[in-house]
């Protein structure tokens, strides 16, 4: 009676051209953060297409190498499409995520992403399932119902050291504010905690002296609630407010940019990508969170037949994380970035801990 | 401590805007005795147009744009209001589903699930008196439709008690009957205020895509439309009632977004949730004192048909 | 309606007279555009018109004072007369403008109003000259009036029939509704009779009498055969007492006052009066519908103080309303659900909170049988029967109750002859059987036929009590229009 | 009888016909193409109604019973809110508020799910239970607060809800019932509920066809013989049809209307029940989906009969479940929302069908007259 819907081949499909499934959580396409990283991994790097008004439109490699931040590109192997056929299916509510990572399957995907801690328990059941399918779990390992991590011989899981990026960033805001700076979290769980923890943390080792006010929109999928609590912090004196929110984040940056065109000098900071795009004059920089590349080395594993079941934690060190290039013009930015460059370096070589949550960042003591 | 009222003047400034003119549009059509718990799809309709119009037309005629796109779902609702006699809370309900659903999938269809590109954002205009007088300068740096926002209410209670059309509006809702022996066109006057109340909504609407964000966001109104129908109950069928209303939930809804970032030791006495549960709380204990209801127009809710008594 | 033909000329008085439900409102209704006629024409100063809605009306001189207030209560006197034809100054609406014109039209007409002040606020009386002065505000060149003495003083009448002869001979034509044979008489040149949809006769004023009118007006249709079947009055215990009681109507209004009855068993009381003077409170008051205020409510010599109409059900009041669709059934159910309404949860209905529906179907077939109930269908919705079947469905059930005390509101209203028949010797079955029977009727005829002692309601007080062998049509007359405060015996 | 059924329901199968049909050309413009749409309609098709061309294939059960499980937990969840909607319906009240009386039942069943050790039958009966009863409380708020005071309902329980999502997601989800997960590990919605608790699948790991299916099954059934064969049930639609007449007859009017918005919210409460129990075995963070205002689409739809709305709910159960795989033919995720929106759009506009057919029944034998 037990089948094995991996096993089939739905439709004749290029001989060697494997699926590589991915289920968006409800924030989904166009978010501009999260899952627009997780599918830029997939689609624009590792299958080399994009995906326009309903269908993907192949790109070329030129294309795909240009899109690639600087350090990116300096990886060795390069970045470059492997040919794999992407599989994407958008979530609609939580109760979706298990069926939908399971059409996947059934629709042939040899590896299939579950994006985001939320389809934690889908991606188990479903990989406990179809065992002879891979997985990818990007932000959470797998956990029992206890909330103990647990292992399945096939799923990759990514978890990233959000808290180390966030220092950085938080450190460069310590440094442009002159009065107070702004922290705004979407959901509170310990994953955006993590954001705040570093970022407050490295406000402290650049400007002990500034006050951080945070705040939590309680969703990842409400503009409007961004950009309330961004006005609001503005309103009260804020100058660099730094987002972990998804969506909401884009309300937060809309906030940042109608305030600097009634002439204040304030600045957002971006999160997961560089979010530069999105407010060229206001952004001070992004908090890069490589979920892409988490996405794409997965892939490129699969199709190199070496996907380990590993869980997979992604520093500063590893390249995991970092921040964007920093665009913006302010006075004492060449001493400013050297600094960051210079508390980059302490972390990589383990001397600064970056607390992650609020009791290490109660202990922590900012470096002389 | 001024720095936080300002703040939450400010907010409440940027947010009131479209509840305000949603809920003068709910009563514009139940004064009229048509029920429009439609306000919220209608909302989003207008919100959906004026974004896509704000990207191919300049943001002020998007606005246009999405006030048709609010009148056209009001005229659906007149139709089968007022031609067939539909229940009027199916028939706007129908509206909200219509809208949701058409509203996300058009977006996906066109756009990004999660929302429009970027657009043009309306004007802010910056009081340039009013810019330097603390508290007060809450209320620069909003766009036109804000100060609309102000003076609609007012021009609403003119003309529902100081015009010729606002007395047949109010007989057609209290007794269209009567109003239709002395030769006033009871389905005249409500069809011109059921558009306008969608025409209403759908303003509301475009100020949440072109004023309040730069963007239709794939939530949007977000339930606004519900709590302007809400406003409009709280505020008792008047103009000013549901301005009083609006400004009201905005200001509990900048308070909670003020409390928590200034003062975020009141959250670990008073968790968040029960500061966004309170604005319904209260409008739920201040409807349930309410010792008289006689507020409603009489006719709410009643299609009108001529060869009934 | 059916094939009615009116002619109308500048200067005539012309009254309307005929029962309740003969059409005459109706008629006037599709003169003044609100229903439209199916067939038939209307013409004006010699030429056809179509009438589509009251604003066709208006604007060929037609005004009309409607049966039933056509005011909007929320706004003020003048507000109300001006609507649709608003004087406006720069686009706003010129209250200070209406008002003066509203007065003057008062003045003119000689009506006393004060134009400001709300319609809710006035007496019945005070809200029919609204509606009068707006006709006349417009220049009515034909005024029709639906019943416009029916809530005036005599006094009242008087001033309008003044105002109304002005205007006739300054040439406007009036159409009169009216019960009140005299003042038709007296006002009228001319006097159409309606009957059942149709114009029976068209005579002049001078040339007839009240009993003539009388007589054309009810026909004679209504079989006096319950007369001479009825058995002697032997009534025993009463079963209902009230005493001084007191009501209000929904909208607060003092519907009845000290109203003091009784009925016993096996007689039927009838109550007269004319439309609207508390006989509908008085059986909602007795069947629990409507709360008592003040004074003693007993049903079977037991006082009841807070009754309800579960409890007036189980105490054995079984009641026929006057507006069945309101009151008494439920449109979209079926026949034999209709009749297992107020005693669903008693067999043969249903045992043990189960419908008992082969129970319910034999019930239901019984009564459709005995009271010739078309179509015979005890699964048809009732909204889809004709409304003397509706009628009889209820009249069925509540006598099926074998109730002690049987309130019956226009009983027999939109019946044919053989129903009405029919009904009329179940009621007096009822009383054969020891129930006493409350009888609510616009039909004089009929509680005189039926009755065996009538009170007289006028203005929510009992102002006469008359035994059978005492009854006196006109008294009873001048009783129902407050003419004459009986003498208790 | 057979003709009153199919008087009943034909609106009602014109108006999805015509949704259906609407949304066709719909994606045939989007795509411009034809194939694309009718592909996109197979694959809903067999994404609902179980994947018959691979079993044919001969691909195990399991294309089968997947897509059975997933739209038969859809529908279960659709039927229970529309059930809801529908019996307060049926006492004359609309009642918006499913939305939060389903997020009360489900907040409930998570609690009792995961506090409680019970063997297993017991347990998700009595998780069950809760949420009904959880949901029938918040239901009655509305009733009171409308016969007490006067507030009309469309009102009140579009405030509740608003105050049901600000207590439960807001506050107690994140707060006091927040799930714990070692270290810095993020989980969301609350502690996962016992094994026990679990509602069992139907068939086996395949699908996730859970027992819950045949509750709300049960409950479709249940509630049409209450309403139909029952002195309460009728009672509670003389009350809903004809308000004054059902209090001039003797019968309880408020109590019944308290009776029918008790029973109201307890369907609803049962609603979240079932997605906590069947599927996801805690209140996930938010309860995204809003099946409390899709339960107003089927119950219109379905004409507020029980099984109407059984019918219903398990057409768009498929619908939605089979809608997913639309994606994959690059048709967007909304669009079995389109059609069930669309479909009210219709519905509401129902005196329109009844005025078309009762012309088209007038023209007929008017045309066929003149050849016999
Ligand atoms: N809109 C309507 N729909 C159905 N029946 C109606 C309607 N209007 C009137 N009728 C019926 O038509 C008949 C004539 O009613 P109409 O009001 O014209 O009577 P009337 O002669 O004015 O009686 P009354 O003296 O009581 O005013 C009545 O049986 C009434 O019930
Ligand atoms: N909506 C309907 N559809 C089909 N038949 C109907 C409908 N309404 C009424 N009928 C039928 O039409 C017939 C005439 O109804 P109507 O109410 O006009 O009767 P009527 O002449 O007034 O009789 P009565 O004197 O008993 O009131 C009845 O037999 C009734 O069953
Ligand atoms: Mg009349
Ligand atoms: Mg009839």
């Amino acid at each position: 009676k037990k089948s094995e819907p991996a096993q089939e081949q739905p439709r004749p499909a290029e001989p060697k051209k494997h699926a590589v499934g991915l289920v968006t959580d409800v924030g989904g396409r166009g978010d501009h953060s999260f899952n627009d990283s997780a599918l830029r991994g997939l689609e624009l790097w590792a299958a080399g297409v994009a995906f326009e008004g309903s269908a993907y439109k192949p790109v070329t490699r030129e294309e795909v190498r240009r899109s690639l931040a600087e350090d990116v590109a300096r990886l060795e192997p390069p970045v470059e499409p492997l040919g794999v056929r992407p599989l994407v299916v958008q979530s609609k509510a939580q109760e979706d995520y298990e069926p939908n990572l399971q059409l996947l399957v059934d629709q042939g995907a040899a590896l299939t992403v579950g994006v985001g801690f939320m389809l934690e328990n889908a991606v188990e059941a479903v990989a406990r399932r179809n065992p002879g399918s891979k997985f990818l779990l990007i932000d959470s390992p797998l956990l029992d119902a206890k909330g103990n991590p647990v292992k399945l011989p096939n799923v990759r899981t990514v978890v990233f050291r959000e808290e180390e990026g966030s220092f950085l960033v938080g450190a460069l805001a310590g440094l442009v504010s002159k009065k107070q700076v702004g922290f705004v979290g979407g959901m509170e769980i310990p994953l955006i905690k993590k954001f705040e923890a570093g970022f407050k943390a490295g406000v402290k080792s650049t400007a002990p002296k500034t006050a951080v006010l945070s705040s939590y929109t309680g969703t990842f999928d409400n503009v409007a609630a961004g950009k309330q609590i961004a006005q609001d912090m503005l309103a009260k004196g804020v100058d660099v407010i730094f987002h972990a929110a998804g969506s909401d984040g884009l309300g937060v940056i809309q906030a940042v940019k109608e305030a600097r065109s009634s002439g204040k000098e304030v600045y957002g900071i971006g999160v997961d990508s560089d979010q530069h795009h999105l407010a060229p004059e206001a952004m001070l920089t992004s908090m890069i969170k490589r979920v892409d590349l988490a996405v794409y080395q997965a892939a490129r594993d699969l199709v190199e037949g070496k996907l380990a079941a590993t869980d997979v934690v992604l520093g500063l060190k590893e390249g995991g994380v970092g921040y964007a290039l920093v665009r913006a013009e302010f006075p004492g930015k060449a001493e400013a970035l050297a600094k960051i460059e210079e508390l980059r370096r302490r972390i990589v070589a383990g001397e600064i801990d970056v607390p992650s949550n609020s009791a290490e960042l109660e202990a922590f003591q900012a470096a002389p | 401590m001024l720095e936080v009222l300002e703040a939450l003047l400010f907010l409440a400034f940027d947010y009131a805007p479209a509840l305000v003119f949603a809920s003068l549009g709910a009563v514009l059509s139940e004064r009229a005795g048509v029920v429009n718990v439609g306000v919220e799809g209608m909302m989003r309709a207008g919100a959906f147009a004026a974004a896509v119009g704000a990207l191919v037309v300049p943001t002020p005629l998007g606005v246009v744009l999405g006030m048709l796109a609010g009148a056209c779902l009001g005229a659906v609702h007149a139709y089968l209001c007022i031609r067939w006699r539909s229940e009027q809370v199916v028939s706007g309900m129908a509206i909200n589903l219509v809208a949701l659903a058409a509203g996300t999938f058009l977006l996906e269809a066109l756009f990004a699930p999660t929302g429009t590109p970027p657009i043009a954002q309306l004007e802010r205009w910056s009081l340039p008196l009013l810019k330097e007088v603390p508290i007060v300068r809450a209320a620069s740096g909003h766009s036109a439709l804000t100060y609309l926002a102000l003076a609609l209410p007012l021009a609403f209670h003119l003309a529902l008690w100081r015009t010729a059309f606002g007395l047949r509006v109010r007989a057609a809702g209290e007794k269209p009957a009567a109003a239709e022996t002395l030769g006033v066109s009871v389905s005249g006057v409500r069809y011109a205020c059921v558009v306008g109340a969608g025409l209403l909504a759908g303003l509301g609407g475009a100020t949440l895509s072109t004023s309040t964000l730069d963007r239709f966001e794939h939530h949007m109104p977000a339930g606004l439309g519900f709590m302007a129908v809400a406003a409009m109950v709280f505020g008792r069928w008047t103009p000013l009632g549901a301005f009083a209303a609006s400004a009201f939930f905005s200001l509990g809804n900048a308070l909670r977004i003020g409390v928590a970032s200034s003062a975020p030791a009141v959250l670990q006495v008073v968790p968040q949730g029960f500061l966004l549960a309170l604005p319904y709380a209260l409008t739920l204990l201040v409807l349930g004192l309410q010792r008289r209801r006689g507020a409603a127009p009489a006719a709410l809710g009643v299609p009108y048909d001529p060869e009934t008594r | 309606m059916d094939g009615v033909s009116l002619e109308i000329a500048p200067g005539d008085r012309l009254a309307l007279v005929g029962e309740n439900g003969a059409g005459k409102s109706s008629l006037m209704n599709v003169l003044y555009g609100l229903y439209q006629p199916d067939r038939g024409t209307i013409s004006a100063d010699g030429r056809p018109v179509r009438l589509r809605s009251p604003k066709d009306a208006i604007a060929l001189g037609i005004g009309m004072v409607h049966q039933h207030f056509m005011l909007v209560p929320s706004l003020t006197v003048a507000e109300n007369v001006v609507l649709g034809r608003e004087p406006t100054r720069r686009g706003l609406l010129d209250l200070d403008r209406a008002c003066a014109e509203v007065e003057q039209t008062c003045r003119r007409f000689g009506f006393g109003l004060e134009v400001r002040t709300r319609i809710e606020s006035l007496t019945v009386g005070s809200q029919q000259k609204v509606e009068i002065v707006k006709a006349l505000h417009r220049g009515a060149k034909t005024l029709i009036l639906d019943e416009p003495t029916a809530v005036l003083t005599p006094q009242e009448s008087d001033e309008l029939f003044k105002v109304a002869r002005e205007l006739s001979s300054a040439g406007h034509a009036v159409v009169l509704i009216s019960h009140k044979l005299k003042e038709v008489l007296s006002f009228a040149t001319r006097v159409a009779v309606m009957r059942r949809g149709k114009k029976v006769a068209e005579v002049p004023a001078e040339k007839t009498t009240p009993e003539e009118l009388a007589a054309l007006t009810v026909g004679s249709e209504l079989s006096r055969e319950t007369n001479g079947a009825r058995g002697p009055k032997k009534p025993g215990a009463p079963v209902l007492e009230l005493e001084r009681a007191t009501c209000r109507t929904a909208d607060g209004r003092k519907a009845l006052l000290e109203v003091t009855l009784s009925v016993r068993e096996g007689e039927v009381v009838g109550i007269a009066g004319v439309d609207g003077n508390g006989q509908q409170e008085l059986a909602e008051l007795v069947t629990g519908l409507r709360p008592l205020e003040g004074g003693k409510l007993r049903l079977c010599a037991e006082e009841v103080r807070r009754l309800d109409p579960s409890l007036a059900r189980r105490m054995g009041v079984a009641h026929v309303p006057e507006d069945r669709l309101l009151w008494a059934v439920v449109g979209p159910m079926s026949v034999e659900e209709n009749i297992s309404l107020g005693r669903q949860h008693l067999p043969p209905f249903s045992h043990g909170g189960l419908v008992d529906s082969r129970g319910r179907r034999q019930r239901a077939c019984s009564l459709i049988r005995d009271f010739d109930i078309r179509p015979p269908d005890p699964q048809a919705a009732l909204s889809r029967l004709s409304g003397g079947n509706q009628q009889k469905v209820v009249v069925s059930r509540e006598l099926d109750c074998a109730p002690r005390l049987l309130v019956v509101v226009q009983p027999t209203r939109g019946l044919d002859v053989a129903s009405v028949a029919l009904v009329h010797r179940r009621l007096a079955k009822e009383r054969e059987r020891g129930c006493g029977v409350l009888l609510v009727s616009l039909d004089l005829d009929e509680v005189l036929a039926l009755s065996d002692r009538i009170y007289v309601l006028y203005g929510g007080r009992v102002t006469g009590e008359l035994e059978r062998a005492s009854f006196d049509e006109r008294r009873i007359g001048r009783l129902m229009l407050g003419a004459e405060e009986a003498t208790f015996a | 009888m057979r003709e009153r059924l199919i008087r009943g329901a034909l609106p009602s199968v014109l108006s999805v016909a015509a949704a259906l049909l609407l949304c066709f050309a719909a994606i045939a413009v989007v795509a411009a193409s034809a194939k694309v749409a009718l592909d996109a309609y197979l694959a809903m098709v067999w994404g609902g109604l179980g994947d018959l061309p691979r079993f044919l294939d001969g691909a195990g059960v399991a294309v089968l019973a997947r897509p059975w499980g997933e739209a038969a937990t859809k529908a279960g969840l659709l039927a229970l809110t529309g059930l809801s909607v529908a019996v307060a319906f049926k006492a004359g009240l609309f009642n918006i508020g499913a939305q939060g009386q389903m997020i009360l039942g489900a907040i409930a069943a998570a609690f009792l799910g995961a506090q409680l050790e019970l063997p297993a039958l017991v347990h998700p009966l009595l998780c069950i239970s809760g949420a009904a009863v959880a949901g029938g409380l918040y239901g009655l708020l509305p009733a009171a607060l409308k016969l007490r005071r006067g507030v009309h309902e469309v009102i009140s329980t579009i405030m509740l809800n608003w105050i049901a999502v600000s207590l439960v997601e807001n506050w107690l989800v994140v707060g006091p019932l927040r799930a714990r997960a070692s270290g810095d590990l993020s989980i969301s919605g609350t502690d996962e509920i016992a094994a026990t608790a679990q509602l069992p699948r139907l068939l086996g790991e395949t699908s996730r066809l859970h027992a819950g299916f045949l509750v709300a099954v049960a409950a479709a059934v249940l509630l049409h013989l209450w309403l139909s064969r029952t002195r309460l049930g009728f009672e509670t639609r003389a009350v809903g049809l004809a308000p004054e007449a059902a209090r001039a007859s003797g019968i309880p009017v408020h109590g019944r209307i308290y009776q029918a918005m008790a029973l109201s919210g307890a369907l609803a409460g049962m609603a979240g029940a079932l997605l906590v129990l069947g599927t996801e075995h805690k209140f996930p963070a938010t309860i995204g989906a809003p099946y409390g205002f899709d339960g107003i689409a089927i119950a219109l739809i379905g004409q507020n009969h029980p099984l109407g709305v059984l019918a219903t709910a398990l057409l768009f159960g498929a619908l939605r479940a089979g809608g997913t795989r639309m994606q994959l033919f690059g048709v967007h995720k909304s669009f079995p929302e389109l059609i069930q929106g669309l479909a009210l759009l219709f519905v509401a506009g129902r005196m329109v069908w009844d005025h078309l057919l009762a012309l088209s029944k007038r023209k007929r034998p008017a045309e066929e007259a003149p050849r016999a």
